[in-house]
């Protein structure tokens, strides 16, 4: 079915399963990102540590693919650095934006490459970035905080 | 089973020759966000353009003739569907906007009218507002200083009108409510809250999207001041929408757009008006689009608002009953078919509705997904989002059995996987 | 002679299959006030409806989809005509809300805003503005109390700039003016105003109603803040016109129509916006309209902007000579080319413009008369009404020789009996 | 041709020489009305004498049709009562509304007959009835001043 495409074995387990959904006693910045055509919500906190290694949590409520992609996103970033997460971002976008035309290149992108068929859905490429988008936010305001 | 023929109609509007996701059939259940297009309304359409397009009210010549006809014939359509005067009927372009017009034209009323809107005047709308009638009136509460009250939705769906008297008070101006909810499906009792509205001097305002469409509706019986709804969810163009009033209350409220042919006379600092409607539409108008909607309730009367009324409370009965049968599934909303239409909304327990609406899509069934445009309601309902289907004269049971099945697939898929 | 082929392009339009007036031939000289639209346009329309209805932004199934990309194609094909961004597009039911949102959304501004507009400050227009930029200007400034001045008419037919640094002041934040005038066919110089505009810290919009249709334009070339046109004019729909705004002053601007799919999120007392161009369209939109519109950009591209201006202008220089052959007629306007374009106003000795457009008519000829919405104007040329005739792309030279002997035939018709 | 039927004979020799287009010196009420579609206007002065005979004076500036149907009106009104003048209000009105189905009633219209053609052309009704609606708006004004 074409629809497997778009959930990927991987994605319902990070749906079912999430990781670091859970949001942490401390942090330095907290972001609450909403999606506004369908209501779907997003709290992410982050800190760096001295070395300048994220820790990231998050909460939420919304569909398979807004989650999921919060969780992928989370194992991914957590433990890096802000720098080594960029280019990371760059080719989740650029994925996002492909309209089915790209795969994304997995040794970046590891499980996030699972989102390749939602590029597919226009209307579901917002659930897939939610997350995403929350995190750019929240890691322009702790830079902010650093200097 | 009604004999209503709804595999004769689907014939008649061109999107059903279509398939969609690899050559699945069209269950199409989202006409409460727009309805499809029978031919003739299309038809209607491009024969304006293709015979008399011109400037209606300025020109001297027959095109002009001929587009002013067909344009002031357009509105003598909408007037005697809504047994309302040719003159008390404005060509807006969507709902939208003749609610904003409203909105914006009760605030900038005269301070000797009685439509005059100021600090400590109450408007009360309800919890069920499509953000369409709910933000502009929030707004004129903001540019007036006025105070905004509310009926809260019971756990039923129902408007809980048992506060009436404190809600609407004394010194209440605008109650502005929806006669049908477009996510509960929920038709509102309007004669005691127009009875009270009445009383203390307050209009009443109907947003009449989602039951104009459906059942028949009689201006003069309702006892509304002023009623809008949407061209593109009654079988009509996009681009047009209609705000009916009561001319004297037309009369009495000042423009909202201003330009040409809504005028009197113009000078470099001044300028006065035509009277009503023509005060309520500058510009060239959406003439093509008036005349396509004319054309969509003439096929609405002739198949007849009664029979697609029955009709769709024989699926809506369906539906329910289906979805009654699946333990998974809560309906928002009344169950009772009294006092309700086609709109059905629903959560499927660990399913959230995007994934849900995916599913449906890959098997045909366009559903909508999300807060519908009435984000209070849902948080009132305790979700971020619901599934709604929405009927209309071309669905048929199959459609229905369709969309029972399509959950129940859903749920193997999303839970088996 | 051009070899521009006008002939082979009438047969595109189906409206010149037909014929007016007993038989005749139409020679429809009123695109001015709204032009014949190509099938191309009418075909884009019907298929919209016919295969991919479905509301935009707001469902996830398949049509959905394809009815989001149709709409935000067209949005896009609109910003490549203009040069500019595609957040910059705001889809509008016509030129006269354009000039109406902008009005509004100024006149909210917030207090920190630079486009806030308050008592004291001034709004600048001209002597030649068409009602549609004029009276939401009369209105803002009485709102605000800012003060509303105006740039005159010369005698011929020219904006009198000689007093620019008295008429926008230091206090002007608006300078909104027409690019044509729709009565004298007058271009307006727009440099030495944007530059005064701007030194003074005024934002500069520009009323393209009759530009945008007959010239190549780009915005970013322009220099101009917000342009303002119709669909209808540019061979597109009714019911569709255009907004554009730089991004920066549209991401300041607030909201103007308020509802569904223009915010971020909405409670019962407060609401916040979605970005531009999405937080000007509020509710469903003219989604066929908008794709017609961009079927209409499209079909102008592929003719090509230059020659439809060079063919119209080689017509208008036919036409003014054949006019200034004719002693009892006055030619209200510039007859140099230089800065005219292809819309011609007149006067015949003698003959009122109503009873010529009748008499024209008569032999199939659509012309305008009256006062065009432009009612200072006239009264500023000394004249209650003059005869228009518009021209564009599907129009002949014997379409200009058919006018003259008309114009000569009324002259023996009225003068002889 | 067809637009003879509009243009007959009596309009435009009444359009070329007006009747009572000259404002007398002396009246009970004035009105202005102005076709807002146009700018055709047409200045309308109306008296009573002590017998309750019209005097009726005008001036204005219009079209063929607008201004011969002052003149033709005011050609008929003056001298008589107001009551008189209703019967042929309500034809000449009817008339206009015809669609070109009616002729008139020539024995109530008499030279306003002239303009049955004016009915199967919808832009110049309101040309038509500029001045007899001056009138009636005069006409009520000059009452309520006698009461
Ligand atoms: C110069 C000018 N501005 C504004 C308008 C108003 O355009 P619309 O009636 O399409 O809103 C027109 C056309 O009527 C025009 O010619
Ligand atoms: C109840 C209700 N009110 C208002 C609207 C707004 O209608 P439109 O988007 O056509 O302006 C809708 C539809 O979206 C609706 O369902």
């Amino acid at each position: 079915m074409q629809l497997d495409n778009l959930y990927q074995e991987v994605i319902l387990d990070h749906y079912k399963r999430p990781e670091f959904k859970k949001l942490s006693e401390t942090f330095s910045v907290r972001v609450h990102h909403v999606n506004p055509s369908c209501g779907d919500e997003i709290t992410l906190q982050l800190s760096l540590d001295m070395q300048g290694e994220i820790a990231l949590t998050w909460d939420g409520i919304g569909c398979s693919i807004s989650m999921a992609s919060a969780s992928v996103m989370a194992g991914l970033f957590n433990g890096k650095s802000l720098e080594q997460t960029a280019p990371i971002f760059e080719e989740f976008v650029t994925l996002m934006q492909s309209k089915g035309a790209a795969t994304g290149d997995e040794d970046v992108l590891e499980d996030a490459v699972a989102f390749s068929g939602v590029s597919k859905y226009p209307a579901r490429i917002k659930c897939a970035l939610l997350a995403w988008m929350a995190f750019k936010d929240a890691s322009v305001q702790v830079q902010g905080q650093v200097k | 089973m009604t004999n209503f023929n709804a595999r004769e109609i689907r014939k008649e509007f061109p999107i059903f020759d279509r398939t969609v996701r690899e050559g699945k059939r069209l269950i199409y259940l989202d006409s409460g966000a727009t309805s499809q297009k029978p031919r003739v309304v299309i038809d209607a359409e491009s024969h304006f353009y293709s015979f008399s397009n011109a400037a209606v009210h300025r020109g001297a010549h027959q095109l002009a003739e001929e587009a002013t006809d067909a344009y002031e014939g357009a509105r003598k359509i909408v007037a005697d569907f809504l047994s309302a005067e040719v003159d008390e009927v404005v060509f807006t372009k969507n709902a939208t906007e003749s609610l904003n017009l409203l909105a914006y034209s009760l605030g900038s009323a005269k301070k000797e009218s009685e439509l005059h809107v100021t600090a400590g005047d109450r408007i009360v709308i309800t919890e069920m507002e499509h953000h369409a009638n709910l933000i502009p009136w929030q707004q004129l509460a903001l540019r007036t200083g006025a105070e905004l009250a509310w009926f809260p939705v019971d756990t039923e769906g129902r408007l809980d009108l048992s506060e009436i008297e404190k809600v609407i008070t004394d010194r209440t101006k605008i109650v502005a409510l929806t006669h049908q909810s477009n996510v509960l499906g929920t038709i509102n009792p309007l004669d005691g809250i127009i009875g009270r509205a009445h009383r203390v001097g307050a209009i009443v305002i109907l947003d009449a999207c989602q039951s104009v469409p459906h059942m028949s509706i009689n201006v003069k019986q309702l006892g509304v001041d002023f009623l809008a709804f949407s061209g593109h969810k009654s079988l009509g163009p996009t681009g047009v929408g209609v705000l009916w009033g009561r001319s004297e209350l037309l009369a009495d409220l000042p423009p909202f757009l201003f330009g040409g042919s809504m005028i009197e006379s113009v000078t470099m600092t001044s300028a006065t008006w035509a009277p009503a409607p023509r005060k309520f539409e500058a510009g060239v108008p959406n003439m093509a689009q008036a005349v396509g909607l004319g054309a969509a309730l003439n096929y609405l009367n002739e198949i007849g608002l009664e029979a697609i009324h029955d009709h769709e409370m024989f699926l809506t009965q369906r539906l329910i009953t289906g979805l009654e049968q699946n333990k998974s599934v809560q309906i928002f909303g009344p169950r009772n078919l009294e006092m309700r239409g086609g709109v059905v909304s629903f959560g499927v327990e660990d399913i959230h509705p995007h994934d849900l609406g995916q599913f449906l899509d890959s098997q045909g069934i366009a559903v909508r997904t999300g807060h519908h445009c009435a984000w209070p309601l849902n948080r009132k309902l305790g979700v971020t989002a619901t599934t709604r289907a929405s009927l209309y004269l071309y669905n048929e049971e199959s459609d229905i059995d369709a969309l029972l099945e399509g959950v129940a697939d859903a749920q193997t898929y999303f839970g088996g996987k």
